[in-house]
């Protein structure tokens, strides 16, 4: 199988990471819309008043049923309002993350996709991507990502290399 | 760059358009152009065979050495 | 930081890999002692006896203590013989594999270190390990080491790429 | 190849020995020996210029084509 170029593992992954670009956001806002809804409200509001408030009960007695996790979730909506509120905003952190990562490998596939392998555009986009999954691998405390992360530091070395190479390689005649 | 590529004058005297040359070099224009203008940094053996050939000359007519101004000041 | 040559990013790994590749061997004579013990003996022998004896009685009473770890190790002890030897063989290829892993990534890092990044011997060794975190990922289900082989399945072919221009480079006298 | 690098014979002339050329134009011997053996794949033009200066000569001095027999038959 071919791994850079028109019909390639690169091309399928540039799709693949397409379609991850659109499922990111939606599926943040439901997360972010249940999340804030376990959070943030009481149980007090009559079900059949609104949609909404039926949605609550209906969630909250789904997670009444598995005993261990409803405790979880009490024990989160039973923290001070700021920790609450922190806690929502390292979410969209690690969102806003995860959206920028898919976003510059998918820059990145596309230029292999193109047979664009070793080109100051990538080293630069590829500089950026390693810093970012650095950081969310230190946010997250995640080693297998941190791996990642030092496997993509020497990636970007190796393509800077590669870069001075294809410069003289273009002005060879 | 104090090595120049003589290139036009070569080709004028072949009467030879730098598009007949390319097709006949198997080279892109692009990269033509880039010899002619002396912004390559290196040729390749093929190259200068081909263009010989093609133009049935000899390297010392497409290259030219000329000592510059900052070598006479050493 | 240096990432390649001499007292670089590369250098360290290629350290903690050379540790690792003692360390491995040991661990693992360590844990398949440790579970051929509780999955092949029974607890009738007097611990006063033999030191071995004395050990056995020890580790079960440290098990005994968590009720549920109690549990799966005895769930374990009572599966089928034949079961038994096929899941300690499992961790005999997973350590293999493991081990044959570790050694060719300290080959890349040892040969990055002495800044030769661009060679054939790099490209086979890489496509080697490529093949070995592909198979360790399908044997162990999981997901991230699989990610990680595509990332070295594509590192390879830029490398690939790049020692051809390499090639072309040592021949530009 | 048919682009003969006639590096040796200019030596002679200006007799000037490998290594004396070789730390002139800051390249190592091995460069310096494929080039001369007709190894190398492509030259850059700071090394033409290099040796030219050096050895005070024209890049035509240095290298030669030759129609060979594959062209003829051609």
């Amino acid at each position: 199988m071919k791994l850079l170029g028109e019909k390639s593992l690169s091309s399928i992954l540039s799709k693949l990471l397409h379609v991850l670009l659109y499922v990111v956001p939606v599926a943040s806002i439901f997360i972010a819309f249940i999340l804030s809804t376990i959070f943030f409200s009481d149980l007090k509001e009559d079900p059949s008043v609104s949609c909404y408030a039926q949605f609550k009960h209906e969630l909250f007695s789904d997670l009444k049923g598995d005993d261990k996790e409803w405790q979880e979730m009490k024990k989160m909506r039973d923290l001070h309002p700021a920790i609450r509120v922190l806690a929502i905003s390292l979410l969209g952190v690690y969102i806003a993350l995860l959206f920028q990562i898919i976003r510059k490998s998918k820059l990145i596939f596309d230029n292999f996709r193109n047979n664009i392998v070793f080109s100051h555009k990538n080293v630069l986009i590829l500089s950026g991507l390693t810093k970012l999954v650095i950081i969310f691998s230190i946010i997250s405390a995640n080693f297998s990502s941190l791996l990642l992360g030092i496997i993509l530091l020497i990636l970007t070395d190796i393509l800077k290399n590669g870069t001075a190479l294809q410069e003289e390689h273009d002005l060879t005649i | 760059m104090s090595i120049i590529f003589r290139l036009d004058r070569v080709m004028a005297d072949r009467k030879m358009s730098l598009n007949e040359l390319a097709k006949r070099v198997q080279l892109t224009n692009s990269n033509l152009s880039i010899l002619k203008t002396g912004k390559a940094r290196a040729i390749r053996m093929s190259t200068l065979e081909a263009i010989c050939r093609e133009l049935n000359c000899q390297p010392g007519d497409l290259l030219e050495y000329s000592p510059d101004d900052e070598n006479t000041n050493e």
